[in-house]
């Protein structure tokens, strides 16, 4: 199930108190899940700019998952409510854009959800890795290849 | 090049000792007193700033900075042993053969010792080539003074005169020195105005302020000297950033007479 | 012509602003050039036609403009929208500011061209505001305005039916043209930004360069800034050198605001923003 | 900057799956870093010893642990940094266990993710500022929600040790569910007997402000320093003129239209009332629901009996707002509802069973208002339909708990022993009544408490038939009850005159809405989270907020009192010191770039940010800037990611760092 | 100079010719200057406007890596990009737009010589045409320009008709680009295309160039400055499409952890950004002294130091203002100014 090779490569944008701290009973219950996804903690998904996604996939990431507290659960009572309203403009304009939507994947997964994290990243991995590289963003990056 | 010495000045001030890591192009490079360098911090960008040592010691060069933007903040997380670019030397420099044989006085605030520190050290390498020499420096407070070591060495030296202040306010218990503006203290100093050049250089406002006061003191103003900074980015005379009028800063400058920018347009 | 003149003199002479930000005619009579008039006899110069294309309000934010004191600026609708926006977004207080409103005939796409259904500006075809929902006083009288086709909305469309390839292969294309002259930025009413994110050095979100990547990243969160801020005046298109569609992402975000929030930028500057308030049932299909 | 890197084994853990030797390896090559180790176990003496001793020799002025997850050991590490000089927050922590070792199996993979995890984490540190904890205010009072016992326990036991308490509860009186029941297990004390003293105590305590009939609205502020607002909801009654002397009570018109809450709708109780003689405070309120005043204006009888002029029909919910230091919440709990389907619910309920249509099929705690002495039988047992003595009673267990089909997964605990309680209390009373009991298994741990079932079978003959009930039907006044012997392994079928149901605990239905109020976690069934299962039971994951009693889970009276009590002694921990140290994590203004658009202003859910002015040298008006109240900043930096130009930044996690992390993907 | 006449069927067949050859064309078309991989792309129309856009961006590019560089643990690896050897053509460019080259040349090469502009630029090769366009932005006569200015072209083309130009073969680059194509080309009519050259309409002279210069001289605090920085919107719209603007910024992007290059990107002196410093200073902190550097450095300073006005006349940069700002009108002024 494991691939060697790390490809794809999947960033992760989660919040301290509910994702993060899922993936730590993921860990806690030795559940496995696939290990493509490199975790950036943030203290609230409030605090998630879509810059930040854009970088990832500038960086060469194939997929990036987005995940904090479930609505009404937020640590900081509304960080995940004004996060989710940035989504719904920031995801359409990515799909407007034709950035390939797979490629984004938000979900909500608190900490008592260790078995929905490891669902989410394996879903989502398995998803980008039968998308392939992402072509259209290395393509614009590849302006950069060296040519001395 | 290759960072062989750090040595942090003040909290937020570092200086870089650097080596050349070729040895051919470090045998090649030479420069005067008063010229400045690009230096690079690759994946960050690159910075302007002098040559803070002297021409005549060229078994390291030494640059200081302070950390305010990207690059620098970028060059003060360097360690012994890391890597650096350097564009250089670019510019003009301090007219040190007309200086000989004339009284010299020097007058730097802040930072601005580095590019002072450099002639500095030049002039009294070759001591006996000059008259009186006198030094005059301030900062911010006791704790932004520069060089303290060197500061401590000049005023140990008996044969130049050695004036160290800070504003007032900013001296400590056991402050020994001056406690004063710049400006004031040049003008409670009152170096010999006959035979003499200065170089003054330090933040805008007390170039501003100290000019008057050096005419004051029967300075001519084409002997009053001072190095100017600005936005400089290719050091080439290309990118049009440092142009004041029709001279490139980076060409033209840094080094320029209280004459020659007096006929500039007041832009800096 | 006398209204404005007589409002904006009457402004200007009682001590009321200090100056007044209008049209004159420049070069030809399908041209004009904002002015802003300092003495009442510079109101004079000042024309209402269907050539006054600049949005004023970008004024009202500049710091040589407010450096003035109290103003008054010339505004048609979609002007005053972005007044509005920029009092929600405490920008101006409207205390500080007199708006002149005109009745709006509509404009021209571009100067230099005939005003016809042909040439009339996209964004006039289907206007809601031709009176200013914001002014302090209303000058002109409302005629018919020719009907046209909106071709925007047309493009709009057509890119919308492409699949997600040929969108990102059309938009590649398109942004490949940017020259980063920031144009669109400065000639924004709602870019008042003391520094633009893609000037941010520490870090560079953003790269300033006008390759493929710099120009992708700067569109894009360009559009996203001004999602639900956009008031739709267009003038960035009109800006671009380059001829890039902006308003193909402004108008397709305000209709996603629209759509998802019923929300319209700019027209009630005591509404809660878009971006700053929330709902509780926000539309989270897209989450898991 | 000198960075060192100490990657942990955590014995086999990190060990097993990650290559520690070749992560330290590959670390000692990332830029800045000038040390790098790896060890069996980092958070040991020796361990943190390696770290502080790297510090000293090598004057690093960054560090990087590489070991279990930043909640367990951040602390530690961050404290063996400070410990050896260096800034606690220029340690940074990757997490090589939780997300790594404990999660994957092949070890080159997970060494590769390890290795990257550590990258992110020396660019986050290179660009770590070093930033002191910020010291609040801590204000010494504590709010406890809810007035049953759980919340009269940690009320009384706070305001013994002298510190201010605001007691909030909902109803017209504090009691709660304890002062419904009759006697209490495995004692058989008198419920009512041994709380009436201690809701009495809370009403005379000098230390604690009662405010019942009142909700919390709104809680602001954080740790040490919440602002709370409270609802105190119109009693119609003046509580500073009424004496409790029960005479509106008396004449008032409408005796039956209300059912009794209290007695659990067996009974029926006044339009204005007290919901029980020892209800503290003694002071009726008006049902306006049911009262013919409200509904067309035409009685007023309660008014014109009193002598105190107290009725007082025109007053209105009042808000009051709080100071407050520490929270505990003890909302309780309700039980599981089985009549109706629960709308939007994947819940099916007992329909069969034919709560709801037959008048003597009861839950557990109806049961209890029967068996009680103050209960509307006085303590007879007479069944609700007509009066009649039962004879033949059932008890069903887990109705709705451990039945995830039509209820709840979970045990609610405490109905193997009340069961067992019922049943004793009957064969007490009706000696020649037989008691049965459904049981699916008896889980009776606790002091006496075996005992006490064992009790129930052996002394008392109550008859237990393991076994699941699968309808109850009524014929010739009889209900039958046909279920499974399943140790016997025959069909089962009795006619009973009454069936007591022993029903979930579940969570209050408005619980999951109170916490979102107040800020604390809840699960699926909407009972409130405690931060660590095992070392911070009664403590919730929003700084100052504690958890007592059955809101947290099914409990009896005992485990009930005794978290409250545990809760108290968090809150007076609170209290001990001044001055609380918080994580400097908080927003921070560039004054010059900040265009003053105020949209962190907007998403600021502390209500942090303030609007400063900037004057020029001459005193001239520049801007309006966003300015951040460090007192009220909990942190989260959705400020940080609305500001459209970056001109607010959260320290700790700034655009800079996390950029940094971004790039380090490589 | 060499004249030679081609008809337009020819000077197709040429273009095509030169692609085959894998030369680079570049033409004026609708969409601004572009590189045609057909020469059905081209237009040969001397009345049209300008371009929104100069060909600037063929010799000076928006954006282009100067260094790349590959990092590892302390230690840094820099590759010099280079720059690629290949003929371009710019075929048919307006007057003003071909004398760009040389005013450029100037600052590309005083001092330290700017390579990657100096070998684009030594493989680029101009045909210019005459322009019959002339819109109350274009000043070209008044900074001593016209539109019959073969001056700055390698070819010049003067169209006699619809179907025939006239070829000046300016320089010898000019010769040896055509030279293996001699049979499209006929013996040249001198006179014809002196008499076509006479008749076209000039845009009128509306200032001195040298009295504007001595004005700016002595007028650095002067109000005037004050009335058009409060109208400009501080983009840099003018200096991007402006065919002689050159300044630029160097920045670094990182590719990825180890490499990453070193960008040379059009900058403009219109930012407010341009001269702030890392402390906040700005030494330009209005408008008003950004718009007099624009103005000064076109008008006085480059003149100063290098005897050559940075401006063509072309009036891209007051067509494409947003809010109008005309350079012809505020040099115009300025020269009022002066003779008062």
């Amino acid at each position: 199930m494991e691939n060697k090779n790390q490809d794809p490569k999947i960033v992760a944008f989660v919040c301290n108190w509910c994702t993060y701290t899922g993936a730590d009973l993921a860990g806690t219950s030795r559940l496995k899940y696939q290990p493509n996804v490199r975790m950036i903690k943030l203290p609230c998904t409030g605090r998630i700019d879509p810059v930040f996604i854009i970088k990832a996939f500038e960086k060469g990431a194939d997929g990036v998952l987005v995940s904090g507290c479930h609505p009404g659960d937020c640590h900081y009572n509304a960080g995940n409510y004004h996060a989710r309203r940035r989504w719904i403009m920031f995801h359409k304009l990515l799909d407007y854009l034709g950035i390939d939507e797979s490629r984004l994947h938000f979900s909500w997964v608190s900490a008592s959800e260790g078995k929905k994290f490891v669902d989410v990243v394996n879903a989502f991995t398995n998803k980008v890795k039968a998308k392939g590289p992402f072509k259209k963003y290395e393509n614009i990056n590849k302006e950069f290849v060296i040519n001395g | 090049m290759e960072v062989k010495e750090v040595i942090t000045e003040t909290p937020d001030t570092t200086t870089f000792r650097l080596q050349f890591k070729d040895p051919e192009v470090a045998k090649s490079f030479n420069f005067k007193a008063g010229q400045f360098g690009e230096y690079s911090v690759f994946g960050e960008g690159e910075c302007t700033f002098c040559i803070a040592s002297s021409p005549t010691r060229m078994e390291y060069l030494e640059c200081s900075f302070k950390k305010y933007g990207k690059v620098t903040s970028a060059l003060a997380r360097l360690n012994v042993g890391d890597t650096i670019g350097l564009r250089g030397p670019y510019g003009n420099y301090f007219p040190i053969d007309e200086m000989k044989g004339k009284n010299v006085v020097f007058i730097a605030g802040g930072i601005g010792l580095a590019p002072v520190r450099c002639i500095i050290d030049n002039v009294l390498d070759l001591r006996d080539q000059f008259k009186d020499i006198t030094i005059i420096y301030g900062a911010r407070s006791v704790a932004d003074l520069v060089y303290k070591n060197l500061l401590k060495e000049w005023q140990e030296r008996k044969d130049i005169k050695t004036i160290v202040t800070v504003d007032p306010g900013g001296e400590t218990p056991d402050w020994k020195g001056e406690i004063g503006f710049v400006p004031s203290i040049v003008e409670k100093t009152a170096p010999k105005s006959d035979n003499s050049v200065a170089i003054i250089c330090g933040p805008p406002i007390m170039i501003k302020y100290t000019f008057p006061v050096m005419t004051k003191l029967g300075f001519r103003e084409d002997d009053i000297i001072t190095t100017l900074e600005n936005r400089m980015k290719c050091g080439l005379g290309k990118c049009g950033r440092c142009n004041i009028g029709n001279v490139y800063v980076c060409k033209d400058g840094p080094v320029f007479t209280y004459t020659q920018m007096k006929e500039l347009p007041q832009e800096f | 012509m006398d209204d404005i003149k007589t409002v904006a003199k009457e402004l200007l002479t009682s001590g009321k602003v200090n100056a007044v930000i209008g049209y004159i005619r420049y070069g030809n009579d399908k041209r004009t050039k904002p002015f802003i008039a300092q003495k009442p006899e510079d109101v004079d110069k000042f024309v209402i036609n269907n050539f006054i294309l600049n949005n004023l309000a970008v004024y009202l934010t500049r710091k040589e403009v407010s450096k003035l004191g109290k103003v008054a600026v010339i505004a048609k609708g979609c002007d005053a929208k972005a007044i509005t926006a920029l009092i929600q977004e405490n920008q101006i207080k409207k205390e500080d500011i007199h708006v002149i409103g005109i009745n709006c005939n509509g404009v021209t796409k571009d100067f230099d061209i005939d005003f016809n259904s042909e040439n009339i500006a996209g964004k006039c075809l289907n206007c809601d505001v031709r009176t200013p929902k914001l002014c302090d006083s209303l000058v002109g009288a409302l005629a018919d305005i020719p009907s046209g086709e909106d071709l925007k909305l047309k493009m709009i469309r057509g890119v919308e039916a492409k699949n997600a390839e040929e969108r990102w292969d059309y938009f590649e294309d398109e942004f490949n043209k940017c020259i980063k002259c920031y144009a669109c930025r400065q000639a924004c009413p709602l870019c008042y930004c003391e520094q633009c994110i893609v000037d941010k050095s520490i870090p560079r979100w953003i790269e300033s360069s006008a390759t493929k990547r710099g120009n992708f990243s700067w569109n894009l969160i360009r559009a996203f800034h001004l999602a639900g801020r956009c008031i739709g005046c267009n003038e960035c298109e009109r800006a671009c050198p380059m001829d890039i569609p902006l308003s193909l992402l402004n108008r397709k975000m305000a209709m996603i605001a629209k759509d998802e929030f019923n929300y319209d930028a700019g027209t009630d500057m005591n509404a809660p923003t878009l971006v700053g308030s929330y709902d509780l049932k926000d539309n989270e299909d897209f989450i898991e | 900057m000198k960075i060192g890197v100490f990657i942990c084994h955590c014995g086999e853990n990190i060990g097993r799956t990650v290559d520690c030797a070749r992560v330290s390896k590959a670390a000692g090559f990332f830029p800045n870093v000038v040390h790098s180790v790896d060890y069996k176990y980092m958070c040991s003496d020796p361990g943190q010893n390696i770290i502080k001793q790297a510090i000293k020799d090598l004057q690093l002025d960054g560090v990087v642990v590489g070991s279990c997850s930043p909640h367990m050991h951040e602390k530690t590490f961050r404290k063996a940094v400070a410990d050896a000089g260096v800034n606690p927050f220029l340690c940074e922590i990757a997490n090589l266990r939780e997300h790594v070792s404990w999660v994957h199996d092949d070890m080159d993979v997970a060494t590769d993710k390890a290795i990257d995890l550590v990258r992110f984490a020396v660019e986050k540190v290179k660009r770590n500022a070093p930033l002191k904890t910020i010291q609040v205010p801590v204000t010494k009072r504590t709010l406890v929600i809810g007035g049953g016992i759980s919340g009269i326990q940690a009320a009384l036991d706070v305001a013994n040790a002298g510190y201010e308490v605001v007691l909030v509860e909902k109803e017209p009186s504090i009691g709660g569910h304890m002062s419904q029941l009759s006697e209490t297990f495995p004692t058989l004390d008198c419920s009512q007997c041994i709380l009436t003293p201690r809701m009495v105590e809370v009403y005379q305590h000098p230390k604690i402000k009662l405010l019942t009939y009142s909700e919390v609205e709104k809680v602001e502020g954080f740790i040490g320093n919440f602002k709370v607002t409270i609802r105190k909801k119109a009693r119609k009654v003046d509580d500073t003129k009424c004496t409790g002397c029960g005479d509106c009570m008396q004449k008032c018109p409408i005796k039956k239209k209300a059912l009794s809450e209290f007695d659990e709708n067996l009974t029926t109780r006044s339009a204005i009332y007290v919901p029980f003689p020892q209800a503290v405070p003694n002071i009726p309120v008006i049902d306006t629901e049911v009262c013919t005043y409200f509904k067309n204006g035409k009685c007023s009888m309660c008014k014109k009996v009193c002598g105190r002029d107290a009725i007082f029909f025109e007053q209105e919910d009042q808000m009051l707002t709080e100071e407050i230091g520490a929270i505990i919440v003890a909302t309780g709990y309700k039980l599981y509802t089985i009549d109706k389907k629960p709308k939007n619910s994947e819940i099916k309920g007992y329909g069969e069973y034919g709560y709801g249509k037959y008048k003597d099929v009861i839950d557990g705690l109806q049961f209890e208002r029967i068996a009680s002495a103050s209960g509307p039988t006085s303590g007879e047992f007479k069944r609700p339909s007509d009066g009649k003595e039962p004879k033949k009673i059932v008890f069903i267990q887990c109705v709705g708990s451990r039945d995830e089909s039509k209820g709840f997964s979970y045990c609610s605990k405490i109905c193997c022993m009340y069961t067992a309680k019922h049943a004793m209390l009957y064969k007490h009373k009706v000696h020649d009544g037989e008691a049965y009991v459904f049981y699916m298994d008896i889980r009776s741990g606790g002091k006496m408490y075996d005992e006490f079932v064992r009790r129930a079978i052996e002394e008392d003959g109550v008859k237990y038939i393991r076994g699941r009930v699968s309808r109850i039907y009524e014929e010739n006044g009889k209900y039958i009850v046909k279920g499974e012997d399943t140790l016997a392994g025959v069909p089962v079928e009795i006619d009973a005159d009454m069936v007591v149901l022993a029903t979930a605990m579940i969570a209050q239905p408005e619980a999951s809405k109170l916490a979102q109020t107040i800020g604390i976690p809840y699960d699926k069934y909407g009972y409130f989270v405690e931060v660590h299962p095992k070392l911070r039971p009664v403590e919730s994951s929003s700084g100052g907020i504690f958890l007592a009693g059955a809101c947290h889970s099914p409990r009896d009276i005992p485990d009930s009192v005794a978290m409250a009590s545990a809760a108290a002694a968090k809150a007076m921990v609170l209290f001990g010191s001044d001055m609380l140290e918080r994580e400097p994590t908080i927003a921070l203004v560039n004054e010059n770039l900040c265009a003053g658009c105020f949209y962190c202003k907007k998403v600021c859910a502390y209500n942090a940010i303030e609007v400063k002015q900037i004057f020029d040298r001459q005193g001239n008006f520049v801007k309006e800037v966003a300015y951040v109240n460090s007192g009220l900043c909990q942190g989260c930096g959705t400020c940080n990611a609305t500001c459209p130009s970056k001109s607010i930044e959260l320290i700790g996690y700034t655009d800079e760092q996390i950029y940094a992390e971004i790039a380090a993907l490589m | 100079m060499e004249e030679k006449i081609i008809s337009k069927e020819n000077l197709l067949k040429l273009c095509s010719d030169l692609l085959k050859n894998n030369v680079d064309i570049v033409t004026p078309g609708e969409k601004g200057y572009i590189k045609i991989k057909n020469e059905s792309e081209i237009s040969l129309n001397s009345k049209s406007k300008h371009t929104k856009a100069s060909f600037k961006e063929y010799v000076f590019p928006k954006s282009e890596p100067i260094i790349y560089y590959k990092k590892n643990q302390s230690d840094v690896e820099i590759i010099e990009p280079k720059v690629e050897e290949k003929t371009t053509v710019i075929f048919g460019a307006k007057p003003c737009d071909v004398r760009s080259i040389s005013i450029l040349s100037k600052i590309f090469n005083w001092d330290y010589k700017d390579e990657f502009f100096n070998v684009r630029s030594r493989n680029t090769v101009l045909i210019g045409m005459m322009c019959e366009y002339a819109d109350e932005f274009c000043f070209c006569t008044s900074v001593n320009l016209s539109p019959t200015s073969s001056d700055g072209s390698d070819v010049f083309l003067v169209p006699h008709d619809e179907n025939t130009f006239g070829v000046k073969i300016v320089t010898e680059k000019g010769a040896d680009l055509l030279k293996p194509y001699e049979n499209y080309l006929s013996a040249g009519n001198s006179e014809k295309t002196k008499a076509i050259e006479a008749s076209v309409k000039q845009p009128e002279k509306v200032f001195d160039a040298e009295k504007v210069r001595q004005w700016i001289s002595g007028n650095f605090e002067n109000d005037y400055w004050n009335s058009i920085g409060k109208m400009c919107l501080g983009c840099a719209q003018c200096a991007f499409v402006c065919p002689v603007c050159h300044c630029f910024d160097i920045v670094d992007e990182d590719y990825n952890y180890y490499e990453g290059r070193r960008m040379k990107n059009w900058d403009g002196c219109q930012f407010d950004m341009f001269t702030k410093h890392a402390s906040g200073h700005n030494p330009r902190d209005d408008q008003s002294k950004r718009y007099r550097q624009r103005i000064s450095h076109k008008f006085k300073y480059y003149p100063d130091k290098f005897e050559e006005i940075l401006c063509t006349g072309c009036g891209r940069c007051s067509r494409g203002c947003p809010v109008t700002i005309d350079i012809k009108g505020i040099v115009t002024e300025i020269n009022e100014l002066a003779i008062k």
